[in-house]
């Protein structure tokens, strides 16, 4: 079972075919499925229930055992927690590392509980304590935030209903993308990768020439008739292609085939055909 | 800005959008007062009125809450009247019961449809409630915002997962933000929540939150 | 195959809770008319202004002018009585002077500010408080943030685009600065963040930008 979404499964015909058998048998964790009857039984599509972590499976089942949360029998619910994980393992489903960590820390402490408390021990009076303590109070952490997952929830759902104006054309001229630090890293992420390509492209690309570089230039500027000097670099694929550019446009104003424009200190330099 | 201290805007093309905004459509506009950008060190002499409506267009043309002081600071307007004038404001909106209401949220005014007409208007824009967040994301949410700052291992630790995916997407999502290091082995990045955060979640700030332990009568008796 | 889905479920409290949270939440708002999915045939009573306050609400949230005829489709109520609601609206709209005015435009109803406030939203627009920056610049942003000191032609050989235009982007929003000069061939002028960028992403200082390590403690992390 996934951690993040409800579990959605799909299974086979041959799976169908089984299933109304699999259908009584299954009963875990106290949920008693309901099956639609099969009408000819050519998909089967079980829908699971969204477990957010071990900690709200293992709520679920006390709150199914009707047992303290003060008190957890843990033998009764170690068994019904790893029937659970047994059923999702019949069904194939992959669990959550976290999940069987979970089981572990059940069959630990149900093991301790068998133990007879150690008379040295108890004689310093530091295992006094509850075995259970802890898990009792991550559990007791846990409904917390639960509840408090589920205020924020309504609050959202009620911040859905409510509605903010349709975009302006002051937020179009000023687009805005919020950018945080991770963006930055993602960012430098994504050009060392980019970057690391390009190093094994270039070395099965063919050179381009001077010549080639011209003509290039001279095609653009006629199609368009005019062409911004900045895309023109931006084709260039290595430092030896940019220069190479940068000659082949000094080589056309020589010519006086092209010149160049720039409307304004630092803006964009464009390139007119001058023929 | 969203979440000032965090984020940084960006944008295509700004110097074309200021000859739009300068060169089309404010040529059509009548004059206004002229000292206006002159007179940067002198104050406007505003009446309520007029206050009133600068701050509603302000309001409205902003594209995300905006602050009394930001709407301060752009009429050089004392602050304290501003809060007053758009209180008053508010109050105005929300009195008249029309398809609008003034609200604060996330540290600033917005104006806002009211919820009661949430289908109507979803008929309309064909729109269906947005993507919801899952369950351990709005758990891990929770565990977030009430424990902030808070570092990756921590959150995992009270959660009892191993799995950082729903502080990722959270993060994906912009509902959390970097909040520094915490100064111990490893200086783990510590995180919060965002602007976002509020907005999405109705809150004027991170002090409407009702205290966690409110929710502890309600996490005992269930069992 | 799809055609002929069954489902076993496996009931758990949080499906529970996820039914019982959206209904409590849905509860708190105020209800609204029954018949409004079902009666796709039938026409809904409103009050005149229950539908000026929707279709107030509409116009707001329409991102052009939206008309008459529209609303009045989207509530299923006849066209005159909205366009007279709307009428209504407009009027008390006008007469209320406030920031906003309803006003018919390319046969449609839109909620605009006034001419007269113009000078003022034109001041709050430039005052912005954000650095601004294209997608080249964020990147040449980031190379240099995790490069520093870095010359131009190392930016250049990382981004492998040019960046000229995008430094001095930079520079004039003050994120980066100049660092020295580097002691090879030409001394290029190194470059590095500034304080104002620390501020801007609120960072205290360079050792808090987020490593991959951090990247990949959010990314991979689950075994």
């Amino acid at each position: 079972m996934k951690t993040d979404e409800t579990s959605e499964i799909e299974m086979t015909s041959h799976a169908a075919a089984a299933a109304p058998a699999v259908a009584t048998t299954i009963n875990v964790a106290g949920a008693s499925p309901e099956i639609s009857s099969n009408q000819d039984g050519e998909d089967l599509k079980i829908v699971l229930g969204e477990f957010a972590g071990p900690l709200d499976l293992l709520l679920h089942l006390i709150r199914q055992e009707q047992v303290s949360i003060y008190d957890i029998p843990v033998a009764r619910i170690t068994e019904e927690y790893l029937r659970y994980l047994q059923l999702m393992k019949d069904l194939d489903i992959a669990l959550a590392g976290d999940f069987l960590v979970m089981a572990a820390t059940l069959i630990d402490l149900k093991s301790r509980m068998l133990l007879p408390r150690d008379p040295l021990a108890e004689g310093e009076g530091e295992d006094l304590t509850d075995p259970r303590a802890e898990l009792i109070n991550r559990l007791l952490e846990h409904e917390k935030f639960k509840a408090a997952a589920q205020m924020l929830w309504s609050r959202a759902t009620v911040e859905r209903a409510v509605f903010a104006r349709a975009e302006l054309e002051t937020d179009k001229q000023n687009p805005e993308v919020a950018v945080g630090l991770f963006d930055l890293l993602t960012v430098f992420q994504k050009i060392l990768a980019r970057h690391k390509e390009e190093v094994l492209m270039e070395i099965e690309r063919e050179e381009i020439t001077m010549a080639d570089m011209i003509d290039r230039l001279r095609n653009m500027v006629r199609s368009a008739g005019e062409l911004n000097l900045f895309r023109f670099f931006e084709q260039a694929r290595s430092r030896r292609e940019l220069v190479l550019a940068f000659l082949s446009i000094l080589e056309l104003v020589r010519a006086s085939e092209i010149s160049l424009i720039q409307r304004e200190t630092f803006g964009d330099i464009v390139a007119r055909s001058m023929g | 800005m969203k979440a000032k201290e965090q984020r940084v805007e960006v944008t295509s093309d700004t110097a074309e959008m200021r000859e739009v905004v300068e060169g089309d459509a404010l040529d059509q506009l009548p004059p206004e007062r002229e000292d206006d950008s002159a007179g940067l060190a002198g104050q406007i002499a505003l009446s309520a009125s007029e206050l009133a409506a600068i701050s509603e267009a302000l309001i409205f043309v902003a594209d995300e809450p905006i602050s009394a002081r930001t709407i301060s600071e752009v009429l050089r307007i004392g602050q304290d009247e501003v809060q007053a004038g758009i209180e008053q404001l508010a109050q105005e909106f929300n009195a008249r019961n029309g398809g609008l209401h003034l609200r604060e949220i996330a540290g600033g005014w917005q104006l806002a449809t009211r919820p009661e007409h949430h289908e109507h208007i979803r008929a309309f824009l064909k729109s269906r409630p947005s993507a919801k967040l899952s369950l351990a994301s709005l758990e891990t949410l929770a565990v977030i915002a009430y424990k902030q700052p808070i570092t990756v291992p921590e959150i995992l630790e009270i959660r009892s997962v191993q799995s950082p995916s729903a502080i990722k997407t959270l993060l994906d999502k912009r509902l959390i933000v970097a909040k520094g290091r915490k100064e111990t082995v490893g200086r783990p990045m510590m995180y919060g929540t965002s602007k976002e955060f509020l907005i999405q979640f109705g809150l004027k700030d991170l002090s409407e939150l009702p205290s966690i332990e409110d929710f502890e009568d309600l996490a005992g008796g269930a069992s």
